[in-house]
């Protein structure tokens, strides 16, 4: 009761998260107190999810133009022109929290949401990763529980929806005990004069709804005002969890499609956080005109919702267009084909507002900057943490010749960061739609087909502990390894997405790692030259315990002439010369070994020179396409060893090596080291050509164990027990 | 020759099944509200969640306006195969016999599997050879054939056992390995493997093309006599 | 008026989803059970039932594999009165 | 003992379950249908039912987004008697 009490003294603006300097600013913009629907409204415009206060200005940071841009951040997806006339689009995002408390349901919206801003701008999706962050699996139940719902949830949207999920990744870290990650990247190609933006325009255009009816799922902050308005035995309006109903979506992505391909929108925007509010207010805001809507015309899957209620639902499966009333027949009839529900709730006006009716009386009458434009961004205030100062020195590296470092190897190929993911993907559809040319757990990067042959490449990375360890450096090293994945393969990259998950951006801490953490990723992409087309933040992912590892996640497209000439992570070939290529100096610091230890992560991690990465891995990149290399991995979690025994494993087949004492069996440094292999002579050859840099031939493809002289002779057979089991336990 | 390739609201394969069979013949889409053929040779119902798969695999699609027609052309002697989804509608439209469950181990399980060949006297299987080994990928998660003890040994007896999954490679629990069977008069036929995704080594493997190319020398023989 | 029809697995045909839940109890520490079925629960609101029994042959179960019932209106709980 | 858990959605949650049966119902020419949900129905056998909300609550049904409700012994029929 004590509860009630003092929640009903809270003034409303703060239970809906609203601090009182923001508040007095709505009240000076409008010059009156904004009602119900325009306070529940506003509190969704200006959360975090919506306005972006914390991060904005910081994301000015990151480079956003290129030669293959053809849409940058701001609109719902990036794309770039991957030629043949094509565009991809693609975008990461996080659904954490909802995945935290409901795991299944929550991954399942959550792809259900990154698929609709893709055929939100026209694109037709192809791909789904994922990128998951969990507690330890082997001593949490509830990772355990976490882990298996998520996949299973993804799968259920992806599968069942015909999208292929291609790769992804997952690392277990007890900071994501609590508060697990799930972020899904999708790719969408489209012919490039089909893509779409999401700007309303002429007034007296319908605005048409599209798709499910509108329930009280997921009536975030603003069920304060419910719960505030509601009486006993009221349970039943408390806002519930989103349920995907990926058949509805399947429906509405066909319908979208076949609607724009016969020139029918004016624009198209899907409904996601902060449902028809969020939607119709970007809308208007980047047409720069105003629309008046009439809530009784949306239709509900539930009775007696309230005006707030239905601006606010975020039921799921829904898009929002703008149609020229001529054609608005022709709508409902491709509508009615695929079963897909098209109802005309409004009207582009050019009053530049956004006014809401219900049964023609007036509920809501809100100036659109004000809801879009005027909700203060507010300055980080990062410090470093403490350990900083202590922290010195990387752990040295141990050199080789300390005994056999083969038990070490099998304890790393067995735990859960680095064994094998086939449990997991196995779950995912890789095949439908026949353009997958490299299917998970067979390259570091997914390669899918294109029509004239060519082929787009994609992978996504981030490791937590790192950018703990080192937020600037680790940052920037996810971009690094994310792009070394794409030139294994032959691809060069075209754009990067990404999405930050960090904890309470307003403790110094937080601040700092997110700050160092955007200054890497933003530098990292400079030195490579490839702009950051989009993205997504989330921020308070905290739990008792404290913030998580900062996440950022990334994800890099890429482009090869030739799909038939992928590159291959497996050795291919007895007798096949096996180099060690990269300026490589890795470091124990924050490793996996370091993990298996029991330490904590301590930086700094090694630096790395950009400029001298980016002819890396256009080496690396020739070398593949012209087939010098018959294989290429980078080194990545676990070191040289790890990497070795992956190219053993992939391709059956063992290998012999020699390596430089100095140099760590399990020392890592991701982006910048790579095991390649070849015919001797070409592979020499290639290893002079220019930027010769660091390349040093190791040894040879052979026979049927991994023999790393003087440290360690395995079976590839006992590799693969190791390593194979992989995740299946904790399915 | 012509496939005919129905499309149900939640159809995903039909893409990849109509530009498989494409790959040895014309191709077509036949829209589920339609009760039309257009003058398909075979029909070919493709994989995917017909009706988001709600209730029972297939439960739903099964009484599709298209389906009626194809169950009439079924009776008639016209050639159906039915993939994954597609089996499942078949089952439950009874154009075959038995029943599809959920995989023994209750996930959805997408891997390429070695399949037997058992029954080369189809007109499915009429280019392969008895006992070659397709290897073709599966994904589902309802996939578990079934059918009642005694229906079994009939099936196996009268040669209606066409696909069996290789040793080792059940994927999904069925009874006796079955991964494909065929209906008494032999021309409706159902897999769970999708022969539609393995037509060319570029994208896996090409185990699938030769049940494609089964169809369209049979066809062909049929229309030379 | 409501109804509800209860599909279960027939008997004697592997029932995994059973298994998995009767493991997942022992599991949680949950003794004495013996054994468990996992089924489908559907339930209408609807004008009559007389061609309930024909909603089930056609669509609602699988006589193959699945055995129904149908509960009829006065034995369904009012839903306000699920939770114990 | 014998004991059933009906599982059901809650109220106000998307059931596109139950959407679909709905529509297919109608499409198949049964009229009359308002309402259509589809849950879950767990039969258990075991030797006292005193531990089943608990069950319930931990295993059996997800409380987050299903009601549950427990129908004890002597209202569940025979299996051997199933079919009406
Ligand atoms: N970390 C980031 N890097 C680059 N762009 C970002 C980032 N986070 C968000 N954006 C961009 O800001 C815009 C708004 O993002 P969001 O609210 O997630 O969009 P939506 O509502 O369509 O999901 C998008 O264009 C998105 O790409
Ligand atoms: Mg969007």
């Amino acid at each position: 009761m004590s509860t009630v009490a003092s929640l009903s003294e809270t003034p409303r603006h703060r239970q809906l998260g609203l601090t009182d300097h923001e508040y007095e600013l709505i009240l000076e913009r409008l010059g009156r107190e904004p009602n119900t629907v325009e306070l529940a409204m506003l509190s969704l415009m200006w959360s975090e999810h919506c306005a972006y206060k914390h991060s904005r200005k910081l994301l000015r940071r990151l480079p956003t133009s290129g030669p293959h841009l053809l849409m940058g951040p701001g609109e719902n997806a990036g794309a770039v022109d991957v030629g043949g006339g094509l565009a991809l689009a693609f975008k990461v995002e996080s659904h954490n929290h909802p995945s935290a408390v409901e795991p299944f349901q929550g991954a399942a919206t959550g792809v259900g949401g990154i698929l609709r801003d893709i055929f939100a701008v026209g694109a037709r999706p192809i791909a789904v990763l994922d990128s998951l962050r969990f507690g330890e699996p082997e001593r949490s139940e509830r990772s355990r529980y976490l882990l298996g719902r998520a996949v299973a949830g993804i799968g259920h949207y992806g599968n069942s929806i015909g999208v292929p999920t291609i790769g992804g990744e997952v690392y277990f870290e007890p900071s994501y005990e609590q508060n697990c990650l799930v972020n899904a990247m999708c790719l969408g190609i489209a012919p490039r004069e089909r893509l779409i933006r999401s700007a309303a325009a002429g007034p007296g255009n319908l605005v048409v709804l599209l798709g499910a009816l509108t329930g009280r799922d997921g009536i975030g902050g603003a069920s304060v005002l419910a719960s505030a308005e509601l009486g006993e035995g009221d349970e039943a309006k408390r806002p519930s969890v989103q349920i995907g109903d990926p058949f509805a979506e399947k429906k509405l992505l066909e319908c979208c499609l076949e609607l724009l391909d016969r020139g029918l929108l004016v624009a198209l925007q899907d409904l996601g956080a902060a449902g028809l509010t969020s939607s119709i207010s970007e809308m208007v805001s980047k047409g720069g005109v105003g629309v008046e809507l009439d809530v009784s015309h949306v239709p509900l899957r539930e009775s007696a919702m309230e005006p707030f209620e239905i601006m606010v639902s975020e039921s799921q499966e829904r898009m929002l267009c703008v149609v020229e009333p001529p054609r608005f027949d022709e709508v409902l009839a491709v509508c009615q084909r695929w079963e897909t529900l098209a109802t005309a709730i409004g009207e582009v006006t050019d009053s530049g507002h956004v006014r809401v009716l219900d049964h023609g009386e007036p509920v809501a009458d809100l100036p659109v900057h004000v809801l879009v434009d005027d909700c203060p961004l507010y300055d980080l205030k990062p410090a470093p943490p403490a350990r900083e100062a202590a922290g010195g020195e990387a752990p040295v590296a141990q050199a080789g010749g300390r005994g056999s470092d083969a038990p070490t190897l099998l304890a790393l190929l067995r735990s859960p960061n680095i064994c094998s993911r086939r449990p997991l993907f196995e779950q995912y559809d890789w095949i439908v739609q026949s353009r997958t040319v490299r299917r998970p757990g067979q390259t570091d990067a997914a390669v899918l087909a294109l029509p004239d042959g060519s082929g787009i490449a994609v992978s996504i990375d981030g490791n937590g502990r790192r950018v703990y360890a080192d937020p600037r450096r680790g940052a920037a090293e996810a971009v690094f390894e994310c792009a070394a994945n794409l030139a294994c393969v032959g691809a060069e990259p075209l754009g990067v997405t990404n999405c930050l998950n960090f904890g309470n951006p307003e403790k110094p801490t937080v601040a700092w790692q997110l700050t160092e953490a955007v200054e890497g990723v933003a530098s990292a992409c400079e030195a490579l030259d490839v702009p950051v087309v989009g993205g997504n933040v989330s921020l308070y992912n905290e739990a008792p315990a404290g913030p998580i590892f900062p996440t950022p996640v990334i994800g890099i497209v890429g482009k090869l002439p030739d799909v038939a000439r992928a590159g291959r992570l497996g050795f291919a070939r007895e007798g096949d010369a096996i180099a060690l290529v990269g300026p490589f100096e890795p470091s124990l610091a924050a490793s996996e070994l370091e993990k298996l230890w029991g330490q904590p992560p301590i930086g700094p991690l090694p630096d790395a020179d950009g400029g001298l990465l980016r002819h890396l891995h256009a080496k690396i990149r020739e070398g593949v396409r012209s087939q010098t290399l018959r294989s290429a991995h980078d080194v990545a979690e676990g070191g040289v060893a790890v990497a070795l025994a992956e190219c053993c494993m992939a391709g059956r087949i063992g290998a012999r090596v020699e390596l430089h004492d100095a140099l760590d069996s399990f020392g890592e440094a991701p982006g910048r080291g790579f095991i390649v292999s070849g015919p001797a002579d070409a592979l020499e050859r290639w290893a002079d050509s220019e930027p010769s840099g660091a390349c040093t031939m190791i040894g040879e493809v052979c026979g049927d164990a991994l023999q790393i002289v003087s440290r360690l002779s395995l079976p590839v057979d006992e590799l693969l027990r190791a390593w194979g089991e992989g995740l299946d336990k904790f399915f | 020759m012509r496939f005919g390739v129905v499309r149900f609201p939640g159809s995903c394969d039909d893409v990849d099944a109509l530009a498989a069979a494409k790959r040895v013949g014309d191709a077509v889409i036949l829209w589920h509200a339609e009760r039309d053929l257009r003058g398909a040779d075979v029909v070919v119902i493709p994989g995917g969640f017909s009706y988001g798969d709600y209730l029972r695999a297939g439960a739903i699609a099964r009484f599709a306006p298209v389906m009626a027609e194809v169950i009439e052309f079924a009776h008639e002697g016209g050639l159906v195969m039915g993939i994954c989804n597609g089996f499942q509608v078949l089952c439950e439209a009874g154009l075959l016999p038995g029943a599809l469950l959920p995989n023994v181990s209750l996930r959805f399980v997408c891997r390429q599997v070695d399949l037997d060949v058992v029954n080369d006297q189809t007109p499915f299987t009429g280019a392969c050879d008895l006992a070659e080994t397709l290897s073709i990928p599966v994904k589902h998660t309802t996939g578990r054939y079934y059918a009642p003890p005694e229906e079994l040994l009939e099936l196996s007896a009268g040669g209606q056992v066409v696909l069996r999954y290789a040793e080792g490679h059940n994927p999904n629990g069925s009874l006796e390995d079955i991964a494909g069977v065929c209906n008494e008069p032999r021309n409706v036929f159902g897999l769970m493997p999708h022969p539609e995704h393995a037509v060319d080594p570029l994208t896996g493997s090409a185990g699938g093309l030769r049940i494609f190319e089964s169809l369209r020398a049979h066809v062909d023989g049929r229309v030379a006599v | 008026m409501r109804a509800r029809v209860l599909v279960r697995p027939k008997e004697g045909i592997l029932d995994p989803q059973g298994q998995t839940v009767h493991r997942a109890l022992e599991a949680l520490g949950f003794a004495g059970v013996r054994d468990v079925h996992v089924g489908r629960l559907i339930e209408l609101e609807l004008d009559d039932s007389e061609r309930l029994p024909e909603m089930c042959e056609r669509l609602l179960a699988n006589p193959l594999i699945e055995d129904w019932e149908i509960e009829d209106d006065h034995r369904a709980p009012e839903r306000e009165a699920d939770r114990p």
